[in-house]
């Protein structure tokens, strides 16, 4: 009994000096409590699918920033990776019949063949060049999916796919731990080597090369983990929609991706998801005037942007919280002195 | 005095490129700067011609690095460090850059009449255009020429070219005999001398010493930042500082 | 048939052509990937329909006042939305993005998503070898390249088109022979707005009206920048009539054509990239490894 | 007869209409250390971009160990055991130091060496440690100065842990002091032993510098380039009296 109670104590200390400490941090831990405990307080069936929804967007719209953001290869087709997982997931499912938890992984494969065939360009494009050309990928097989209806389902798309579980409950929890643990395994990607090298990649590919580094592996590999990534989110998409339509592959899905990712703030992670969830539930709440909420929403980005270019989060978070200049470690903004080092932050 | 710089001080982020210089340029002089890579040749000239300010804005826009300039230029007894680069050349200021830098994609005889783009008067154009052909008989031939696919020499005689056609009163080359063979550079080094017999203060910068001494009027010599010596050219090759700036012996 | 590929292939790459251009310019003076570029395009076509339909004027007046309209707007939008942010790459592209999605919304707003039509300026057709040709179509297809030999006679022979030509070579030189680049690049996206607004003008007789007409061109008129090469007008054309060719033949030689035209213009697109990746007409500096 | 360490034969290059190396042939011996001097724009740096892959010839052979490299990646160049630093530095502007230097030390052949070695970080930190900035770890590249980066550069290339050392410039930007600091370490690191956890293998060098005076106190051999062109190879004694080089380096009139 003692015992316990010296690592439940030690545990609040570790809790204490490291998560409170940090405005930013206490607000992910939030996030993640909202998120899990929000159907104890409420089952309301709306609320729920425009958080499923977000969720799967989030996922999408980090899975962009791993690949652009950090190693930036700019990518205007990401809904290459969504359209193909959600119409393998579909074809799987209905034809197949394979169950949610069979179809969604295949879709994502299949996303992460897309990442190696869209991946292929970008060894010899660069910047503006492989931005266009990534948004003609999509496009291209919108054509093909318009061209033999009778396997895609046309403009209609393939509907009828089995249900991702039971209950919408169930489906909140699917997604939304979902989105949590891929979102964690992509920040903790970035923030591992492999990261680095991403990072420096962007920087000057040239002189990673002179260190000794295989960028076109790296390259390839931030595509294909970026595909797998959107596709687990297409693949969700399509059996929570049950339907996989033509939707996911056009450029407005890309540029939505674009949108999402640099309003909160490339090269973060955390900023595409804070912005999903940010920007997802706006545009819904904005159906009180259903005609104009598209123009609002970009009335509203576009006036942010204007204030935060670098991104909302980073810009939010530069507010509450200082780094400190000798030790490079954040601090609340409020305190005068750094927590660790106590150099004095001014 | 035709240009003054007093107390310049430059600073990129933490790094000091100009080191609390001054210098002047009088009418009718040819005047050199020389010094080794990295001893702030290129930012000066830079920094007289508004590039530096102008490279400024646009840091202070995006969230790079700060650059930080003090001190003054005097040109014609005038301030021009206050004013930004495309109306200090309306004043005959006119600065030739490094590595040549013609419009790549532009024949020659456009980008001539680029360097003469402030001109209003179309018969002065043509009258300058006269001129510079008469300097360097091989742009006339090769006007119809896209300037990125001419030789090296030939790049060079058009950016001298191209920053004679409005007439200026003082004009800076930056370095204008790298990557060329030698009998070339004598050709760009010749034809400076005739600029020179047409009236027009030159301030020029290079590397290589020698043919420099022999044709300017008076040299300084930077090292980090700082003017070490002061001269002609004889009077510093006698000296023990440029063997030490040029060979490190 | 063979009549009708050559027609529409004028027509597409006409429109093609005058789009990339304008594009490019402001591309290759300010660096600015306008997505809103097409948007301007659709808002004069809508301009042109008010006019000649709510107000009963003349389409000629209509064009004008179009042309003068979406200049304005383009220029506002410019110095207020985009110029601030102009040294963050990432952030002006998502505001033009914002800002055609803007256009096209109050568009909806206005005019709904129905689909509307202009009538022609002139009516009637030709026969020719059995195929009709309507005037439209030729006058059309004039107009637009009249157009192109203004915008190449606008580049080559005035003053602004060298101080154009010289700052999207290089700024800090164009800098240096006294231009003032920043006003240089707000005409440039005068003249690129104007641009897009015309070629609306031109085509808004031979196509539907809808808010989101923007979406199809500003695709191929960025394949056409990019398959010509980033920044070269001569690309620009050239590159514009493949791919205008290339639509025309699939369209009407593939069944199902219409809905792989873009696929197979963009695979195009593609090929050549992977072949060349500067471009039919781009500058190659030498490859760093 | 074995081949020697590192054989250049007949290497050409051009730029555009320039030819920036003409028929550049020497050789380089396991334990050598030679500097490679001359004017600006005689081609040294474009030599030394060659060696390592950035720039691919028009003609001739490079070869190390006796294998023909030109024409590999410049990362398996890498990987083989050259390596070389940047005359223009080019840090990995807003990433930390340390990971600056992380990067190189990810490559597969520093990977593979000194397996006890798993701390990526504290290799990069003797990295650091020897090119003598590593009180600046945490600092982001953007904020160095000139002379720091330059020291950067050397903490990279070390940090591979190559045979072969391509040194473009590395005393550029540091002061007297900082120079002498910096040639001795340059000097103990081609002697080779262990530096913390980043050991050397005591490589071969070919330094580029300005700086004579303390270029000749570091190597045994000067090669001089002028247009792209050898025009003297021999111990620093012989090359600074030589008549072509003097001419090349102070022009046509001499002293």
């Amino acid at each position: 009994m003692g015992l316990i109670g010296f690592y439940l104590r030690k545990l609040f200390t570790v809790f204490k000096g490291e998560v409170l400490v940090l405005p930013s941090r206490v607000v992910v831990l939030l996030f993640f409590l909202t998120l899990l405990l929000l159907p104890v307080f409420t089952r309301d069936p709306y609320l729920l699918r425009i958080l499923i929804l977000t969720s799967i967007f989030a996922i999408l719209a980090a899975s962009w920033d791993l690949l652009s953001g950090f190693t930036g290869q700019m990518n205007f087709g990401h809904a290459l990776f969504f359209g193909v997982s959600a119409y393998t997931t579909a074809l799987l499912n209905l034809h197949l019949h394979l169950p949610s938890w069979g179809s969604i992984p295949l879709g994502a494969l299949a996303a992460v063949l897309a990442g190696l065939i869209v991946g292929i360009p970008s060894l010899r494009l660069k910047h503006t060049y492989l931005a266009l050309t990534t948004l003609a990928f999509p496009i291209i097989l919108l054509g093909v999916v318009y061209a033999i209806p009778n396997i895609t389902g046309g403009e209609l798309g393939l509907s009828g796919l089995s249900r991702l579980s039971g209950s919408r409950v169930t489906d909140y929890y699917i997604t939304t731990i979902l989105m949590l643990g891929l979102c964690t395994i992509m920040w903790k990607i970035t923030d591992s080597n492999t990261g680095i090298i991403f990072h420096a990649i962007r920087e000057d590919e040239v002189a990673v090369r002179a260190a000794g580094i295989n960028t076109t592996r790296y390259k390839l590999l931030a595509f294909c983990l970026s595909g797998f990534f959107a596709g687990v989110s297409g693949g969700l998409y399509a059996h929570f929609m049950r339907i996989a339509g033509p939707s996911t592959l056009e450029v407005s899905m890309s540029f939505q991706v674009v949108i999402w990712a640099v309003f909160g703030g490339i090269v973060t992670i955390y900023g595409p998801v804070g912005a999903v969830f940010i920007l997802v539930p706006l545009l819904e709440f904005f159906r009180f005037w259903p005609e104009g909420r598209m123009l609002m929403f970009a009335a509203i980005i576009l006036l942010i942007l204007l204030y935060m270019p670098q991104g909302l989060l980073p810009w939010l978070r530069d507010k509450v919280e200082k780094e400190c200049p000798r030790c490079k470690i954040r601090n609340i903004a409020t305190r005068s002195t750094c927590r660790i080092c106590a150099a004095s932050l001014d | 005095m035709l240009l003054e710089v007093s107390n310049l001080t430059i600073n990129y982020d933490k790094a000091m490129i100009i080191n609390d210089l001054s210098m002047h340029v009088d009418s009718g002089e040819l005047v050199s700067l020389v010094g080794p890579n990295g001893a702030g040749k290129s930012t000066l000239l830079r920094a007289i011609t508004g590039l530096v300010a102008w490279e400024r804005e646009i840091t202070r826009r995006s969230v790079g690095e700060d650059i930080t300039i003090e001190g003054t230029v005097k040109f014609e007894g005038e301030r021009i460090d206050q004013i930004p680069a495309h109306k200090i050349v309306a004043r005959g200021l006119i600065h030739c850059p490094e590595r040549r830098r013609p419009f790549r994609e532009m024949s020659t005889y456009d980008n001539l009449l680029a360097g003469g783009y402030l001109l209003k008067n179309k018969k002065e154009m043509e009258e300058n255009l006269e001129k510079v052909y008469q300097l360097f008989p091989i742009l006339k031939e090769r006007s119809k020429q896209i300037s990125g696919t001419l030789s090296g020499g030939e790049q060079q005689m058009l950016a001298i070219g191209r920053a004679l056609m409005f007439k200026p009163k003082l004009l800076c080359i930056d370095e204008p005999s790298t990557g060329l063979a030698p009998m070339i550079r004598q050709e760009v080094f010749d034809s400076i001398v005739d600029i020179r017999k047409l009236g027009i203060t030159v301030l020029l910068v290079e590397q290589e010493v020698s043919t420099v001494f022999k044709m300017s009027t008076r040299n300084y010599v930077l090292s980090s930042g700082k003017i070490i010596a002061e001269g002609t050219g004889k009077e510093l090759l006698q000296d023990e500082i440029i063997r030490k700036t040029y060979l490190g012996l | 048939m063979l009549l009708d590929i050559i027609i529409s292939t004028l027509i597409n790459g006409s429109v093609y052509a005058l789009l990339a251009i304008g594009f490019s310019l402001i591309f290759g003076v300010a660096r600015i990937v306008n997505i809103a570029h097409t948007a301007f395009y659709m808002i004069a076509a809508y301009c042109i329909y008010f006019i000649t339909n709510s107000l009963n004027l003349h389409p000629l007046l209509g064009m004008l006042t179009a042309i003068v309209l979406v200049t304005l707007i383009g220029l506002i939008s410019y110095k207020f939305f985009i110029d601030p942010i102009r040294e963050h790459e990432a952030a002006v592209l998502i505001a033009t993005i914002a800002l055609a999605m803007i256009l096209q919304e109050v568009m909806l707003l206005i005019f709904t998503g129905d689909f509307l039509s202009v009538p022609s300026l002139i009516k009637g057709y030709m026969e020719f070898f059995g195929v009709r040709i309507a005037f439209q179509q030729l006058l059309t297809i004039g107009v637009a390249l009249v157009i192109l030999a203004a915008v190449w006679v606008l580049l080559r022979k005035t003053r602004l088109g060298l101080a154009i030509r010289s700052t999207a070579n290089d700024r800090e030189v164009a800098n240096l022979m006294g231009m003032n680049v920043a006003q240089v690049a707000m005409m440039t996206m005068g003249v690129s707005v104007a641009l897009a607004a015309f070629t609306g003008a031109v085509v808004v007789p031979l196509t539907i009206l809808n808010p989101h007409m923007w979406m199809h061109p500003l695709i191929m008129m960025m394949a056409v920048v990019v398959l010509g090469g980033l920044g070269s007008i001569k690309g620009s054309f050239v590159g514009a009539y493949i791919l205008g060719m290339a639509e025309s033949l699939v369209v009407f030689l593939i069944p199902m054509g219409s809905f792989l035209k873009g696929s197979v213009a963009l695979s195009i697109m593609i090929l050549v990239l992977l072949i060349r990746p500067e471009g039919l007409f781009g500058v190659a500096f030498e490859e760093e490894r | 007869m074995s081949s020697p360490f590192l054989e250049i034969d007949g290497l050409n290059k051009g730029f555009g209409g320039l030819k920036a190396i003409r028929d550049v042939s020497f050789s380089l011996g396991r334990e050598e250390m030679i500097g490679l001097i001359g004017p600006n724009g005689a081609g040294k740096t474009t030599l030394l971009r060659l060696i390592t892959g950035i720039l691919k010839p028009d003609s001739g052979a490079i070869r190390f160990k006796g294998k023909k490299i030109n024409g590999h990646k410049t990362w398996s160049i890498v990987n083989q055991g050259i390596v070389g630093t940047f005359q223009n530095m080019r840090p990995f502007r807003r990433l930390p130091i340390i990971a600056n230097v992380m990067v190189s030390c990810l490559s597969p052949r520093a990977m593979k060496r000194g397996e006890w070695v798993k701390r990526v970080e504290a290799k990069a930190m003797d990295a650091l440690e020897f090119a003598g900035i590593s009180d600046m770890a945490l600092e982001d590249a953007s904020t160095l100065s000139q002379g720091d980066l330059k020291r950067l550069e050397v903490a990279r290339a070390v940090a591979t842990e190559p045979e072969l050392l391509l040194l473009d410039e590395p005393f550029g930007g540091l002061s007297p002091a900082e120079t002498d600091l910096m040639g001795k370490s340059v000097k103990r690191l081609h002697k080779g032993g262990r530096f913390g956890r980043l050991h050397s293998e005591g490589p071969a060098m070919i330094i580029i510098e300005h700086k004579l005076q303390q270029l000749m106190k570091i190597v045994e051999r000067i090669i001089v380039l002028n247009y792209g062109e050898i025009i003297a190879d021999g111990p620093p004694e012989e090359v600074v009296k030589n008549k072509d080089v003097i001419r090349s380096y102070l022009g046509g009139g001499g002293i």
